[in-house]
């Protein structure tokens, strides 16, 4: 792989793991001292990818902004590493009126048009969507994809088995994506999925699956690259699970008392991992390091004072948007 | 006639269709005008739909623009809101509206919350077709109307024709519409060769595309004594009803909703201002439905318009009998709405 | 007090609980009493329900009996109808009632449909809870009631208590009723550590095992001037806009249903009576649901009863707002309650 | 095979066919002139099994009356092959008050608390269910199973994906049997499914999957004893999918005309050619073919009579049995 592919690919983690940094800080901040979810700045459920960031990269640098995504419930890596606008989204997510969706949406509500990005707090159910903004490309023949993502929770819903055998069927240009960090919620993967792989199941609907079992950012890359090509010239779907690592909580306030797989964690932390990979690999340097993460905490920066100054919508306004 | 009526489009033609065929002239003239309008469903290719509703359209549209989906009512209506959000007309069946449990995530998370959600940014055109209404023996998972449901559920537009030139001038407005709408055709309007049919599911229908506005109700009858709040087949009945009612000398008016969301609210109080007496017939379940919500219109405006108390004939809360004798003991027939008008005329 | 109420049992004794613990005590009572009683669901096990409301009874009662399952709503509700059909008594959890999307039909058109379709020879005695309402900005695919949905579809009981006593009776109740019976807790009553909580979320519950009757409403507070008919956390908005109107001179009567499905429809016309006007506070979406049924119950007995139009505060239709700002706009706050009071009584 | 075992899923064959025969006549017999779905002595949709035999007897013979079905909206082979009383099958097709659920059902709602039968008219939707017939089941450690029947079409819903994973995961005694009737409605199977074999879509629950190609009533026996033995002695769910025969229409009324595949169609019917086996084999003679359809005859005549004979429910008894 060529450097400015593995410095951008780290970039793009940096940037992601920067942003929910300062979300966490804030989310934090002021719900104390009752901890009290529906208060302060950022209310509302708050589910970070952070551990994530190899998925969002590795996928998404193998696509453009004319390409669409559908996300989860943890969807702000996909959306950072797709290259939405962080002012934009920072602002929904502070329930701005300069918000994404006007702040009516949150956090797990992002439509993007721009970056043909969205995302639902509904497991598994972004699937068919995806299919029809493949279908849409497909009809216009304008080279563009849908990839669509879900975690291996998800991928024991109803949807997931839909959608892989509508798009196979129908040819569609598609890229499943399973997220598995090993845990839906509190419920570990053994105890909700039959099988060891979801790329097994790939098979069954006559589909190219395949399960990237480190969590590294350039294996990631690798095997998205075949998929997404594939579907770009008329391959079809395919489906790439990565088993990746859920570095934080469910949400943001989960006390993971049943987590059995905290040790360590912070040494499998991907960005760390990867940035060491490159150091030794000559490919960056300290001072890089530093400068990329300086980068980043301008942009985030910028994007939070954005979202914090921007007005919060009139109460008044509640009606309006629900009919175009 | 104190209510304004849509200018009834089938006044300026002679030329009869079902409401099927008529349906099925909206949308190829759509599919004509907008090559971004596609139908997709189980069996709305080479069977042309169970109840009709897309006969002809693969012969004169083809494979890539009428499709057959597998049996997954999720994935594929998912995919048509998909097609929407990227600026293509959808036209997607749900064979049955009983089948709503399988995929009304995708319908009301997804289709009809993502416009309000993007703060107005993202559109969602598309119209989700779906057959309603009993009366065959079809039993509880085949014969219900459920658009109370749907019509609670806020962001779907939700309309229901009763006659061949609405369901035509409804379909063309659903599909230009930039909402999700929702089109509920009752079997029994269809005329469909193979089903008891009501005699005025043949009605003329004018052979230009046009318009039938959502949201605004039609007067099917003028009349002073009673006004009887109505839909879909059931208009009919009603239409029926009042006639035998007026042999006796009382004179019903009967409002024609036509559609659900955006609700008619002023159709309604006008003609009760008039009657001061309320009759709802609806085919939907009785309790937590429609016919709550058009009492609730008067109770709000002013509840002493009513001279009477309210009657509402609809399908008491059990699910669809298989059994005829059951079945019509449930549904809102002819007799039971005779019955009640003469009860609130007492 | 003109009405009956269920005698409280939370007279009986001064130990307090939340509404979650009361929750729980109400279901591992049955599980000791009743082998055949099990519970699933998602994160019902070791993390012991999102808004604890399985917490400990892991611990209690082993993974034989408490089941963590996959994210497939439609399988493992399915999974519980056929254990109920077998004679088993599942307590079965859906996380938020605003998932019911992905499994409506095993919902309502099996479960709540077999008994019926079987003429009663199949008995579905289960219990569907599930987590309703808003507040803490969790946006419009989290947030809903939806209990109008449920209550229009034949075939399920439908409870909603509003404080901990009513949360263990209603609980017990559900366990052992033969029928299917849903089971809607408000996330603002559980009394969650984490969690802005209703001050009454914490109250007495007796240590012994009781029923509260469903199908009875309560009355929360009497009074004359205007009858308030809600149910669930909007009761203790209802009371502590009742409180304040009291000052005023206003006296406010706040009937908690308790029950939409069956409805103590005798309870509202009751009061009504007296009081001679209707306030209906209802968190679920405003039309085609529960504000409407209410109102029919006046209307179809005697329209003239109400001296004033009836009004209602409800969430307006639209999905349930993110930012704060929007949500507290749409959601049935004192404030707005207390505005109605004003105007009910102008 | 044993001659009485083969003898006794002849007869079953022959018992179901003949009472779909009966049903057939009187179902078309009062629609005229002018043909109406709704009206007649047997009203509403009607989806016969004719030609699906097979899969009912082979499968069924290893059952008895404490296993549970569920079926799909064709549920008449099953439910006779699993020894339903006729008399109350055929009265609640009629909607009499004598029926299985006093004319309250119909032909698609068939619940049969002696022989644990059940069917729903939505497709896939009965998989659930059976799961917790099995869960019941094996929590009383009882020896029972639960068999869920679908048709290929249907295997492409949610559902279907949902229970094969429950069940695998939490190892429940059950046979999934897949109807492959090569069409849905009109749907024919390429155009609804993305793998040759539902067996195939086994292995992604890591169950064991098999698919018979031909609808031979023993090549389903022998399957179905593998699966009923493995879900029996706690070797949990497995899946048949067998490659089976619609001889008539998707429901009656249904004229077919989108049908390619109806040459030769009763050469492929598996009764006859079944009972063409057992003669050259010794087994079976020409007055035993007799006397097996006079026998069938007699039960269906009987249970017919009955049914005709039986009160129709009374209108005002409508809101009966909603609540227990
Ligand atoms: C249909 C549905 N059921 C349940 C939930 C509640 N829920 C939200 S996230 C989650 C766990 C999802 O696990 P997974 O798919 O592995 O994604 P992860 O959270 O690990 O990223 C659950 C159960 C939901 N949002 N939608
Ligand atoms: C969820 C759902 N969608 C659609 C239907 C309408 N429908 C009834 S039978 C059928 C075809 C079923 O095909 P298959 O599963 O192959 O069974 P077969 O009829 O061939 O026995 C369809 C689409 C339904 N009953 N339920
Ligand atoms: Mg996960
Ligand atoms: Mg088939």
């Amino acid at each position: 792989m060529d450097q400015k592919t593995q410095l951008s690919l780290y970039e793009t983690m940096v940037l992601s793991r920067t942003f929910e940094e300062a979300i966490l800080h804030d989310y934090h901040a002021d719900k104390t001292p009752q901890w009290d979810i529906g208060a302060g700045l950022i209310p509302g459920e708050m589910h970070l990818s952070a551990g994530q960031e190899p998925v969002a990269a590795g996928v998404c640098a193998h696509l453009n902004a004319s390409d669409a995504i559908t996300a989860t419930h943890r969807p702000h890596h996909l959306a950072i590493a797709h290259g939405m606008d962080l002012k934009l989204l920072a602002a929904e997510i502070y329930g701005r009126e300069t918000g994404l969706g006007h702040g009516r949406g949150g956090h797990m509500h992002l439509f993007d048009p721009a970056t043909h990005f969205s995302c639902s707090g509904i497991i598994a159910e972004g699937y068919p969507p995806a299919l029809g903004q493949a279908f849409s490309f497909k009809a216009r023949n304008n080279g563009a994809i849908a990839v669509a993502v879900t975690g291996e929770g998800a991928a024991n819903q109803g949807a997931f088995h839909e959608s892989l055998n509508l798009a196979a069927l129908w040819n569609l240009p598609v890229v499943f994506v399973v997220e598995d960090n090993d845990w839906a919620i509190s419920v570990p993967r053994r105890a909700s999925t039959a099988v060891a792989s979801n790329a097994k199941r790939a098979e069954g609907y006559g589909m190219p699956g395949e399960r990237v079992e480190d969590n590294s950012v350039e294996a990631v890359y690798e095997a998205a690259g075949k998929a997404v090509e594939r579907a770009r010239h008329g391959g079809g779907p395919s489906l790439i699970e990565v088993h990746t690592l859920r570095l934080w909580g469910h949400f943001e306030g989960d006390a993971q008392a049943y987590r059995n797989d905290m040790e360590g964690i912070a040494e499998r932390d991907p960005i760390p991992r990867y940035a060491k990979e490159l150091v030794s690999a000559g490919v960056l340097s300290d001072e890089m390091i530093a400068s990329i993460a300086a980068d980043a905490k301008s942009s985030v920066d910028a994007a939070i004072a954005f979202a914090k100054s921007s007005p919060i919508p009139s109460g008044s306004d509640v009606s309006k948007y629900v009919f175009a | 006639m104190a209510l304004t009526q849509t200018p009834n489009p089938s006044m300026t033609t002679s030329r009869k269709l079902t409401t099927a065929k008529a349906m099925v002239e909206g949308i190829s003239q759509e599919m004509e005008r907008d090559d971004s309008v596609f139908v997709l469903g189980e069996d709305v290719g080479a069977y042309g739909g169970i109840f009709s509703s897309t006969t002809g359209l693969l012969e004169q549209f083809g494979p890539g623009r009428v499709m057959d989906t597998p049996i997954s009512e999720t994935a594929f209506i998912g995919l048509a809101t998909g097609a929407a959000v990227e600026g293509m007309r959808p036209i997607v069946e749900l064979m049955f509206v009983d089948f709503f449990g399988v995929c009304m995530d995708q319908i009301y998370n997804h289709m009809a919350k993502i416009h309000y959600e993007s703060g107005g940014n993202v559109k969602v055109p598309l119209v989700l077709m779906t057959a309603v209404g009993g009366g065959y023996s079809d039993g509880a998972q085949h014969s219900q109307c459920l658009w109370g449901t749907f019509a609670h559920l806020p962001g779907l537009k939700v309309v229901v024709p009763s006659n061949p030139a609405d369901a035509k001038g409804l379909m063309i407005a659903a599909i230009r519409d930039d909402n999700p709408v929702v089109y509920m055709f009752h079997k029994g309007i269809m005329g469909l060769p193979w089903m008891a049919k009501n005699p005025r599911s043949l009605g003329p229908v004018p052979e230009e595309a046009y318009e039938v506005p959502i949201g605004k109700a039609a007067v099917a009858r003028s009349g002073s004594d009673v006004t009887i709040v109505t839909l879909s087949l059931s208009v009919h009945h009603a239409l029926d009803a009042a006639d035998e009612m007026a042999k006796a000398g009382v004179d019903c008016e009967v409002i024609d909703l036509r559609s659900l969301v955006p609700l008619d609210r002023s159709a309604v109080l006008e003609s009760v201002t008039k009657t001061g007496r309320l009759l709802i017939v609806d085919e939907d379940y009785q309790s937590f439905g429609l016919s709550g919500e058009i009492t609730a219109i008067i109770a709000e405006s002013d509840p002493r318009l009513l001279r009477a108390p309210m009657i509402r004939v609809a399908v008491p809360d059990v699910p669809i009998p298989y059994a005829r004798s059951l079945e019509y003991a449930a549904l809102p027939t002819t007799e039971r709405i005779t019955a009640a008008i003469k009860r609130i005329m007492a």
